[in-house]
C-alpha cells in the first residue's frame, strides 16, 4: 500500500481561462477554499494558467515555496496535461506529480447554475487534493525499434508503401495472398477522371518491387501468427505451394504453351470467369512475380497422376516445376506493420432484383473493367454473353451501397468509376447509356468536371433507386431486352426502361477475413467491418496497437489517389517510429506485486495485449511493461490486490472517491 | 410485602451468558426461578434467500462446539429436499464421521466438562474441578491419553470431513470426497483406541463415581430428579441411533407414548415462547404445554443420552449393550428420571460409537468410490434429523424450484431439554433456599443441574475447565442488596 | 509473574474456543505461559471483577464473535479499556462472520420469522410481578473493530491450531507486527492449494455449477471445474482445507492486506472468468451464483462497504 | 423528502469515451445537471466494484460507469469485462436494497456529447424522485 509518505506540500492553481471558466466558477472562492484544504501550501487563481507566464508562476513556487504536489483546476487533461506536466519537470518536480482539475469542458461550459458550478469544482478540487498526494514519481521506459517492416497486401497501397519504405532503406516484407501483387488496380481498364490506363502505372511500381533490393516480396502467402508489440512483432507467414520454384523460374511460359490441355478451359479468376486459363497458368501477362502457378485442383497430375507432364519436359534443365513443392512457414521479427489488405466486391447475387446471374447480359462493374480492357477476354470488345453488341446500356449505381438491406455506407468511388465506364461504353460501342443513381456524388479533384464532360456526352442520368431489373416485355419495344423499372424522382414518374445489358456498380466491403485479421493484428473493426483507424481526424492510420498501420481500403472504401496519399502516411508513420528508434512505455502501466502474488492466473487471460504473462518458474504472473497499454482491467480484477497500476493506484482513487464525497 | 430476588449471572453460557432469576416471596421461599438465554442470533431468517446446498456449512456455524451434528443434520435435509439416496459408501462414511465426532464430543464432556463434577468431585475446591484436576486425580498419563485420543479422532474428521470444526462434506446424495484405503486403515486403528479408550473411561466412572456411595446419593437425589417424557432417535430393533432411524417417546412410566417418522415432527413437538426469553420450549403437542411441570400430564419432555437410554430398549452394539444392561439394573430400571445419570449414559454411548465407528471402518464398501447420486427431483421441501450428542436435532427446509431457501426451521438439541433445564434450577433452588438462608451449596448444586445436560442450545456452549465462579445478590425490592454470596475460580466463598 | 490474558465471546459459535482446545498437548503450555484472567467459557468470572481490574492489567483479550446485542457491545469496551492488546480472534470479531448474515434482515425481521406464535421477548417483561431484563437485541451486526480499537487479527472460522500457535509465537514475542496486521500470511490461497497447477492460464467459463449439480474431480482447479471457489480471492493460512476436502473455498480467511471489500474483489474477479460479450448469455451464466450477498459476503458483510442490506 | 433534493452521483468515466464525450459536451456547450462529478479512469475495465460500493458507503446517491460501445473499446474488451462484473453486482446491490436506479452503466463514445447530457439528466431526475439515501454503512451500535 502506497503512502502519503513525508511531508506533502501542493499548490493549488485555478484557471479563469479568460471568462471560460471564471465567467460560471466563482474562481476567488474556489481558490480561498482550496487553500483550507490539508497539504495546501499555495492557491492561486490565473488568467490563463496554460501561458508562459502561467506555468512561469507555477515554475517558481515549486522552487521557492518547495512544492512538491500541484493541482491545476483549467480544461480538460486531454488539452493541456503535457503542457502543465512540462511546467511541473521545469521546476525540476516529477510531471506525474501533477493532476488536473476539469472545470472548464465538465464543469463551467456545461452549467449555467453559478453556485452550484463552484461547489463541483470545490468538490474536484478537494478530490483532486487528497489524491495527488499520493501520487508517485514516475519514469517511462524506452523501447527499441526494429527498423524492418511488414507490409501485408500487394495491392497499390501495400506497393506505394513498401516502395517508400524501402526508397527511405528500410527492410521491407511484402506479404500478398494471391500469386501475383497489383490487386484490384490491375483489374482497372482506365482510372478517373483522367482516363489514364491503370496497367500503364501500376505496371512499373510492380517491377521496382520485384527489383528492389530493400523489398522480400512473398506472394501466394498469409500471415498465419503475430507476437510482441510496437518496434517488436514476430510475424509467421506461411508460403502456399506454387509448384514453381520462383529462383529457377525464368519467366519464359514455356510450360504453359506445353500444358496438355491445348485449350484452357478454367475459369480465368483475373478476367472475373468472362475468360478461361489451363492449370497452370499466369493471372495476367504482366503479373509480379512472372511466375507460373499449378492449380492442384485441376491439374490432371494432381487429380489422377496420369499426365505426361508436358510442362516439366518444356522447363528442360531448369527443373522450376516440382510437383513435390510443400507449403512452408517463414517467420520475420519486425518493428512494424502495415496493414493494406484491400476491400471485397459486393457480390451482386445479393440483390436479386437486379437479376445478376439470372440474366446473362448483366454484368457487374468488373467484370465490364475487364471486358473494355484491351488485354481482356475481349480484346476490348464489348460484346455480349450472348454475342450482340449492346445498343442501349443501363448502369445501376449504389448496388450494395447506401442500402438497409445490404451496406448502409457509401462506397466512395461507384459514382465516379460508373462515369468512367458509361464513357467508356459510349466510346467502345456508340451505345445509348442511362445512369441510374440516388445522388451524384462527385467531390474530388476533377470529378465534377468529368461529371459535365459525361452530360455533354449526352449520356443519360435518371434519378432514383432501380426497383428491379426483367426481361418480362409489356410491350413490343421491350421484347429481347432487359427492363430496368425506376423510379424518376425527377421527372416524378415510374419509368421502364428497356436495355441490351446492366451494369451494375457494385460497392466496396471488407474482406471476408477482416474479422480474423483483425484478432491476428490485435487492432479494431468500426461496425461495418472496416478497420478501426485511431481517430477519424488526428490518427487516421494509426491503429490502437501501436506500431499497426492502415492503408487503403481496408479501412473504409476510397479512391485510388487517397488510397496511395495514406499508404504515404502509413509508411512516414512508421519511419517516424523508426527513426526515432525507440518508444516510450504508458506511465499508467500495470505492475504485479511479486512477493505477495499466488499465482491465481485470473489476470492472464484479462490482457486483451498479452501482456500479462504467467511465469512458470516463479509460479507468478508478471506484466510486461513494454507491451501493456495500461487500460488496468487486469488490476480490477485482481482477488488478491496483487496488481496495481501506476497513475491509478486503488489508494488514489478510493483518495478522490472520499475527498469528492467528503465535504470538509 | 418483602419480594426478594436472587440474580445469578453469567451461569455457563446458552447463547450468551445464561441467566437465572430467583424470586423470594415473604417468607424467603423460593417462589419462582427463572432461567433465562438472553440471545439470538436469527438463522431461521438469514438462512432464506441462501442456496440449500450451502446450509451444511452455514448451519454448522450454530455450533462450533456440534457443527457436525448440524452439518449432518442439514445434509440429510438436503437429501430428503432433492429426494436423493446416497451411494451406501457415502451413506456409510458419513456415519463414520459422525460416531467418530460422537466420542470425540462425548469424552470432551467427561472429561473437560461435565466430568470434573464427579471425577474430581463436586466438594473438591473448584480450582481443581477441571480437566487438570481431572488429570491430577487419574494421572498425567492418562490426562495426554485423553488428549492424545481427541487429537487423533479430530485429525480422522479432518482427513474424511475437510475441517473438524464446520466441516465440509456433507452433499445432497452423498459426500464430497470417497475414502482410499489408506483412509479406512487409519479409522480401524484409532477405532480400536477408541473402544478401549471408551471403555476405560467406563471404569473410570465406575471407579470414581458408583463405587463411592455419596456420588450414587446424589444422582439418585430428588432434587435432580423430574418424572418427564424421554425422545430419541431408534433403529427398527428400537436399539439407540445417532444417524438415522424412527423418534421414539416413552412416556414417564416408560411406555411406548410415540413412534413417528422424523418427517412427522411437528405433529408432534410444539414450541413454546416465554416474552422473558430467547430460548423457545419444546412440548409434545398432544400433551400440551402445561407451564414448567413435570408428569404425564405435562408436555415437557427430555432428550440427550438419557432420554436416548430411556427411549430406547437397547444398544446395537455388544459392549455398549452391556453397560446399557447395568447402567439399568444399578438405576432401577428403565426409564432413568435423575438428571445426573446423563454422565453415565454418555460413557456408554461413547463407548457405542467408538463400536459402530469400528464396524464401520472394518465395511469393505467404506471405501467404494461411488459417493454421489447427483439430484434430478425439483426441491420443495426437506427435514433432517439426527441425534446429536446433547439430544435430537432437527433442520427444515421449504425452497423455491431452484432450490433457494424460502424458510428454514431448526430445533437444536438442547431447546427440548429447555423447559426441563428450566425446571432443574428451579427446583434445586427451592430444595436448597428456605428463610431466605442463601447456602453456599447452592451454586454448585445449581450449576450440576444444568451441566448435567452439557446444554449446548445451539452453540450454547460448556464450561471448559470447569472452576466456575457464581454470585448471588440477595436484593430488597428496591434492588438494594441484602446479602452477596461469591465464590471466586480458587474455588474460595465469601458472604459480602 | 505470568502476563495476564482474557478470552471472551461475542456473537458466535463456539467454535473459536474449540480451535483452542485444539491446540491439544500445546493447550497445557499456554495455561503455563499465561495466567488466564478472564474466560467464560471456562472461568466464569462476573463482569465486576472485570471492572475491578485496572486499566491495562491485562496484557492481552482475545474477543471471538460479533457484536449482536448491549452486553456484548458492553464487555468489549470493558476489555478494550482492561487490555493492552485486543485480539480479534476468528472471522466474526474480524470480518462480522456468518452471524453478520444478519443484516440481511433486521430485528423486526428475525422475530417475526422466529417467534411465529406472535408472542416475542421483550426487554423489559413483568412476570406477574416478577421483572425480567433481556440485553437489546440490535438492527444490526458489526465485527468487533467498528466498535472499539483493535490491535492485531486472527483469521478463520474457526482458526487453524497452526494459525493460532503462531498468532500467539508472535504475541508473545520481542517485536511486535505494526497495529492492524492480521497474523496470517498475506497471500491468497492458491498459493498453498495443491491444485494450483492445474489451473488453465486462460481460464474462461461458459458456466458455473454449483456444489451439488457436480462431482467434482479431485485433483484439477475446483474453478476450472466450474465451481465458485473463493481461494483466488481469500487469505492464506488454512493449507486448503476445504479444496483438499474437495470443495470449494467460501472465504473464511477473508482478504489480503490489499483489498478493502472482499466481497467486491471476489466478486470481480469470479465475474471476469465469465467467457462471453453477450447481456443475455450473461445473464444465464450468472444464474448459477443464485445468491451474491451469500457467497462472496458469507463472512464478511459487516465489515464490508456496505455493511447492512438497507433497513426497510 | 426536500424540495431542494440534489443528488450527488459519483461517475467513473473511461479516458477515450465517455471522458470524451464529456469533454464534448463541454466544447459544444450543451447543458446538463451540475450533479455528477467524474472519476477519470483509462478503461471501464478498470472499474473495481469496490470503487462502486465505497462511493455508496461514503454517501454517494447514484454511481454512474462510462465506457465505450461494445466492440468499440480503446482496448478492446475492457468494456466487456465490465460489463460482466456489471451484471453481477447488480445482482448484488439489488439484494443489499439499492434501488435499481442508483447503479447505472452506459455506453457513450467519444462522439456522443448530446447523449452525456441525456443519461446524466435523465439519472438526477430519476435519483430526485427516489430521494436521498441514508448511507447503509452508517451503524446504530457504537
Amino acid at each position: 500500500m502506497l503512502k502519503a509518505n513525508g511531508d506533502i506540500r501542493i499548490g493549488v492553481y485555478v484557471c479563469h481561462c479568460g471568462t471560460n471558466i471564471a465567467a460560471v466558477v466563482d474562481v476567488k472562492a474556489l481558490a480561498a477554499y482550496s487553500a483550507t484544504l490539508p497539504n495546501v501550501v499555495v492557491s492561486r487563481e490565473y488568467k490563463y494558467l496554460c501561458s508562459d507566464p502561467g506555468q512561469d508562476m507555477i515554475k517558481q513556487d515549486i522552487l521557492d515555496l518547495k512544492l512538491n504536489r500541484v493541482v491545476v483546476a483549467s480544461c480538460s487533461p486531454h488539452l493541456h496535461e503535457q503542457t502543465f506536466r512540462n511546467a511541473l519537470a521545469s521546476g525540476d518536480l516529477n510531471p506525474f506529480f501533477l493532476q488536473m482539475v476539469n472545470i472548464r469542458e465538465q464543469d463551467s461550459w456545461v452549467t449555467t447554475d453559478k453556485p452550484a458550478a463552484t461547489q463541483k469544482a470545490q468538490d474536484l478540487v478537494r478530490a483532486a487534493a487528497r489524491r495527488v498526494a499520493f501520487n508517485e514519481s514516475l519514469e517511462r521506459g524506452r523501447i527499441p525499434i526494429n527498423p524492418a517492416v511488414m507490409v501485408v497486401g500487394g495491392g497499390i497501397a501495400g506497393i506505394h508503401a513498401a516502395l517508400t519504405l524501402a526508397n527511405a532503406g528500410k527492410k521491407v516484407y511484402l506479404v500478398e495472398r494471391e500469386p501475383t501483387i497489383g490487386g484490384h488496380m490491375a483489374q482497372f481498364d482506365k482510372t478517373f477522371p483522367t482516363l489514364d490506363c491503370a496497367a500503364c502505372i501500376l505496371t512499373p511500381k510492380m517491377s521496382s518491387v520485384k527489383n528492389h533490393k530493400n523489398i522480400t516480396l512473398w506472394t501466394y502467402s498469409e500471415v498465419t501468427r503475430v507476437d510482441g508489440y510496437v518496434g517488436n512483432y514476430k510475424v509467421k507467414v506461411k508460403r502456399l505451394p506454387r509448384y514453381v520454384q520462383e529462383d529457377l523460374c525464368s519467366g519464359c511460359l514455356e510450360c504453359l504453351k506445353s500444358c496438355v490441355f491445348k485449350e484452357a478451359k478454367v475459369p480465368d479468376e483475373f478476367n472475373m470467369g468472362l475468360a478461361k486459363r489451363k492449370p497452370i497458368y499466369i493471372p495476367f501477362p504482366q503479373a509480379v512475380p512472372l511466375v507460373p502457378v499449378i492449380d492442384p485442383e485441376t491439374c490432371i497430375q494432381f487429380k489422377s497422376g496420369k499426365c505426361k507432364k508436358t510442362c516439366i519436359e518444356a522447363c528442360g534443365d531448369r527443373h522450376a516445376i516440382n510437383l513435390q513443392m510443400l507449403e512452408t512457414t517463414e517467420e520475420v521479427e519486425v518493428g512494424n506493420i502495415i496493414l493494406a489488405t484491400g476491400f471485397k466486391a459486393f457480390d451482386a447475387k445479393r440483390t436479386p432484383d437486379y437479376g445478376y446471374g439470372l440474366y446473362p447480359n448483366v454484368y457487374t462493374a468488373l467484370e465490364v473493367e475487364r471486358l473494355v480492357n484491351a488485354s481482356g477476354p475481349t480484346g476490348g470488345e464489348v460484346v455480349l454473353r450472348d454475342g450482340r453488341t449492346p445498343q442501349t446500356v443501363g448502369i445501376v449505381h449504389c448496388v450494395g451501397s447506401r442500402d438497409e438491406n445490404t451496406n448502409r455506407w457509401c462506397s466512395r468511388v461507384c459514382c465516379m468509376y460508373s462515369l468512367k465506364l458509361a464513357h467508356l461504353i459510349k466510346e467502345h460501342t456508340g451505345a445509348e447509356v442511362f445512369n441510374f443513381y440516388i445522388d451524384m456524388r462527385t467531390p474530388g479533384k476533377g470529378f465534377e468536371e468529368f461529371y459535365q464532360k459525361l452530360l455533354n456526352e449526352r449520356v443519360h442520368f435518371v434519378r432514383g433507386r432501380v426497383a428491379e431489373v426483367t426481361d418480362w416485355a409489356m410491350d413490343p419495344s421491350e421484347e429481347n431486352k432487359l427492363v430496368i423499372r425506376v423510379e424518376d424522382t425527377l421527372a416524378g414518374l415510374v419509368r421502364r426502361i428497356p436495355v441490351d445489358m446492366v451494369v451494375l456498380s457494385t460497392g466496396l466491403e471488407p474482406q471476408a477475413d477482416a474479422e480474423q485479421v483483425r484478432r491476428m493484428f490485435n487492432i479494431t473493426c468500426a461496425s461495418g467491418g472496416f478497420f478501426l483507424e485511431r481517430h477519424p481526424k488526428l490518427a487516421p492510420v494509426s491503429t490502437f496497437t501501436d506500431g499497426v498501420f492502415l492503408a487503403g481500403c481496408c479501412q473504409g472504401p476510397k479512391d485510388i489517389p487517397d488510397t496511395v496519399a495514406q499508404a504515404g502516411a502509413a509508411a512516414a508513420e512508421a519511419l517516424a517510429l523508426i527513426d526515432a528508434g525507440f518508444v516510450l512505455t504508458e506511465p499508467n502501466a500495470a505492475y504485479v506485486l511479486e512477493e505477495v502474488c499466488s499465482g491465481c492466473k485470473t489476470c492472464v487471460p484479462m490482457c486483451p495485449f498479452s501482456a500479462v504473462e504467467f511465469l512458470l518458474e516463479e509460479k507468478k504472473a508478471r506484466v510486461n511493461p513494454a507491451m501493456c497499454k495500461g487500460c488496468g482491467t487486469c488490476v480490477a480484477a485482481c482477488p488478491s490486490g496483487s496488481i496495481h497500476q501506476h497513475l491509478f493506484e486503488d489508494q488514489q482513487i478510493f483518495e478522490e472517491i472520499e475527498g469528492i464525497l467528503t465535504n470538509a | 410485602m418483602d419480594n426478594r430476588r436472587i440474580t445469578i449471572e453469567p451461569i455457563t453460557r446458552l447463547e450468551g451468558h445464561g441467566k437465572i432469576e430467583i424470586f423470594l416471596d415473604g417468607q424467603g421461599v423460593v417462589e419462582r426461578a427463572y432461567f433465562q438465554v438472553p440471545e439470538l442470533r436469527g438463522f431461521e431468517k438469514f438462512a432464506q434467500g441462501r442456496p440449500a446446498e450451502d446450509m451444511p456449512q452455514i448451519t454448522s456455524r450454530i455450533c462450533g462446539v456440534c457443527p457436525t451434528a448440524h452439518h449432518m443434520a442439514s445434509t440429510k435435509a438436503l437429501d430428503a429436499l432433492y429426494q436423493v439416496t446416497p451411494p451406501p459408501a457415502a451413506r456409510k462414511i458419513r456415519e463414520l464421521i459422525y460416531s467418530t465426532f460422537f466420542v470425540e464430543d462425548h469424552a470432551l464432556h467427561f472429561y473437560f466438562l461435565g466430568g470434573p463434577d464427579f471425577v474430581v468431585g463436586p466438594q473438591a475446591p473448584a480450582a481443581e474441578r477441571n480437566v487438570l484436576g481431572v488429570i491430577a486425580k487419574v494421572g498425567i498419563e492418562t490426562g495426554q491419553k485423553v488428549i492424545a485420543m481427541r487429537r487423533r479422532l479430530r485429525e480422522l474428521m479432518v482427513l474424511a470431513g475437510g475441517k473438524a470444526a464446520h466441516p465440509v462434506f456433507g452433499l445432497p446424495g452423498g459426500v464430497a470426497k470417497p475414502l482410499t484405503a489408506e483412509d479406512a486403515a487409519r479409522f480401524r486403528e484409532v477405532a480400536s483406541e477408541a473402544v478401549e479408550f471408551a471403555q476405560f473411561t467406563l471404569g473410570i466412572f465406575e471407579k470414581v463415581v458408583l463405587q463411592n456411595s455419596d456420588y450414587v446419593d446424589l444422582i439418585l437425589s430428588d432434587a435432580y430428579t423430574h418424572r418427564t417424557y424421554y425422545m430419541g432417535m431408534v433403529d427398527e430393533k428400537n436399539q439407540v441411533n445417532f444417524y438415522n432411524g424412527m423418534l421414539r417417546v416413552v412416556a414417564p412410566d416408560g411406555k411406548e407414548w410415540a413412534k413417528f417418522k422424523p418427517d412427522q415432527y411437528l405433529d408432534y413437538i410444539g414450541e413454546h415462547t416465554e416474552p422473558w426469553t430467547y430460548m423457545k420450549f419444546c412440548y409434545l403437542k398432544g400433551i400440551g404445554w402445561k407451564g414448567f411441570s413435570e408428569g404425564a400430564d405435562s408436555g415437557v419432555y427430555c432428550v440427550a443420552p438419557l432420554a436416548r437410554l430411556n427411549a430406547a430398549e437397547g444398544m446395537a452394539t455388544p459392549q455398549a449393550h452391556e453397560a446399557y444392561l447395568k447402567y439399568h439394573a444399578t438405576l432401577g430400571g428403565r426409564p432413568v428420571h435423575h438428571t445426573l445419570a446423563n454422565h453415565w449414559a454418555r460413557v456408554v454411548e461413547m463407548l457405542y460409537a467408538a463400536e459402530r465407528m469400528q464396524e464401520l471402518a472394518n465395511d469393505p464398501e467404506l471405501i467404494d468410490p461411488d459417493v454421489r447420486t447427483l439430484p434430478t427431483a425439483v426441491p420443495r421441501e426437506g427435514v433432517g434429523v439426527v441425534e446429536a450428542p446433547r439430544g435430537t436435532l432437527f433442520h427444515h427446509y421449504k425452497t423455491d424450484e431452484r432450490g433457494i431457501i424460502t424458510s428454514a426451521n431448526l430445533i437444536v438439541a438442547t431447546q427440548n431439554n429447555a423447559a426441563r433445564i428450566a425446571m432443574g434450577v428451579e427446583k434445586a433452588a427451592k430444595k436448597l433456599i428456605t428463610g431466605g438462608q442463601v447456602p453456599e451449596g447452592l451454586l454448585n448444586m445449581v450449576e450440576m443441574a444444568f451441566r448435567a445436560y452439557d446444554p449446548c442450545l445451539g452453540c450454547a456452549t460448556h464450561a471448559l475447565p470447569g472452576s466456575m465462579p457464581l454470585m448471588v445478590q440477595v436484593r430488597d425490592p428496591r434492588g438494594a442488596p441484602l446479602a452477596v454470596l461469591r465464590r471466586d475460580s480458587d474455588g474460595s466463598i465469601h458472604r459480602e | 509473574m505470568k502476563p495476564k490474558v482474557a478470552f471472551y465471546w461475542c456473537a458466535s459459535c463456539g467454535g473459536c474456543e474449540e480451535a483452542v482446545v485444539d491446540l491439544d498437548e500445546k493447550i497445557l503450555d499456554v495455561a503455563n505461559a499465561v495466567d488466564i484472567v478472564f474466560w467464560p467459557v471456562a472461568l466464569d468470572f462476573k463482569e465486576h471483577n472485570v471492572e475491578a481490574m485496572p486499566d491495562g492489567s491485562i496484557l492481552a483479550s482475545f474477543i471471538n464473535g460479533a457484536i449482536r446485542n448491549s452486553d456484548q457491545l458492553k464487555m468489549a469496551k470493558l476489555l478494550r479499556a482492561k487490555s493492552q492488546v485486543v485480539v480479534a480472534f476468528g472471522v466474526c470479531a474480524q470480518l462480522g462472520g456468518i452471524p453478520g448474515l444478519a443484516n440481511l434482515s433486521d430485528a423486526k425481521g428475525i422475530y417475526a420469522e422466529v417467534y411465529k406464535d406472535g408472542v416475542a421477548p421483550e426487554r423489559l417483561h413483568q412476570d406477574n410481578g416478577h421483572s425480567l431484563s433481556l440485553p437489546e437485541f440490535y438492527d444490526t451486526v458489526v465485527e468487533l473493530g467498528r466498535v472499539i480499537d483493535v490491535d492485531y487479527y486472527v483469521p478463520g472460522c474457526p482458526p487453524t491450531p497452526k494459525i493460532i500457535g503462531a498468532a500467539l509465537g508472535v504475541l508473545l514475542g520481542s517485536d511486535l507486527p505494526p497495529k492492524g496486521t492480521v497474523l496470517a500470511p498475506d497471500q491468497a490461497l492458491c498459493e498453498e492449494c495443491p491444485r494450483k497447477d492445474t489451473r488453465p492460464e486462460k481460464l474462461l467459463l461458459k458456466e458455473f455449477k454449483r456444489v451439488h449439480q457436480v462431482v467434482a474431480d479431485q485433483q484439477t482447479c475446483l474453478l476450472a471445474q466450474g465451481l465458485a471457489c473463493l481461494g483466488p480471492g481469500t487469505r492464506a493460512g488454512c493449507e486448503a482445507m476445504c479444496p483438499r476436502g474437495n470443495m470449494p473455498c467460501t472465504g473464511c480467511f477473508g482478504p489480503t492486506s490489499r483489498v478493502r471489500d472482499y466481497g467486491a474483489k471476489a466478486l470481480s474477479a469470479l465475474a471476469s472468468v465469465i467467457d462471453s460479450d453477450d447481456e443475455a448469455e450473461i445473464a444465464r451464466i450468472l444464474d448459477a451464483l443464485p445468491d451474491p450477498a451469500g457467497l462472496f459476503y458469507r463472512y464478511s458483510l459487516p465489515s464490508s462497504f456496505l455493511g447492512r442490506r438497507r433497513m426497510e | 423528502m426536500p424540495e431542494t433534493f440534489e443528488p450527488k452521483i459519483v461517475a467513473f468515466f473511461c479516458n477515450w469515451c465517455t471522458y470524451l464525450a464529456a469533454d464534448l459536451a463541454g466544447t459544444s456547450r450543451i447543458k446538463y445537471a451540475p450533479n455528477t462529478r467524474v472519476v477519470r479512469v483509462m478503461c471501464s475495465g478498470r472499474v473495481d466494484p469496490q470503487f462502486i460500493l465505497d462511493a455508496f458507503a461514503k454517501g454517494a446517491d447514484g454511481v454512474l460507469i462510462g465506457g465505450c460501445h461494445p466492440g468499440d473499446c480503446h482496448y478492446q474488451e475492457g468494456n466487456y469485462k465490465m460489463l460482466r462484473r456489471f451484471a453481477l453486482l447488480k445482482r448484488f446491490v439489488k439484494q443489499m436494497g439499492i434501488e435499481d436506479e442508483r447503479l447505472r452503466l452506459e455506453w457513450i463514445s467519444a462522439a456522443e456529447g448530446e447523449r452525456v447530457k441525456t443519461v446524466i439528466n435523465d439519472m438526477v431526475d430519476k435519483l430526485r424522485a427516489l430521494g436521498p439515501r441514508v448511507p447503509v454503512s452508517q451503524k446504530e451500535v457504537a
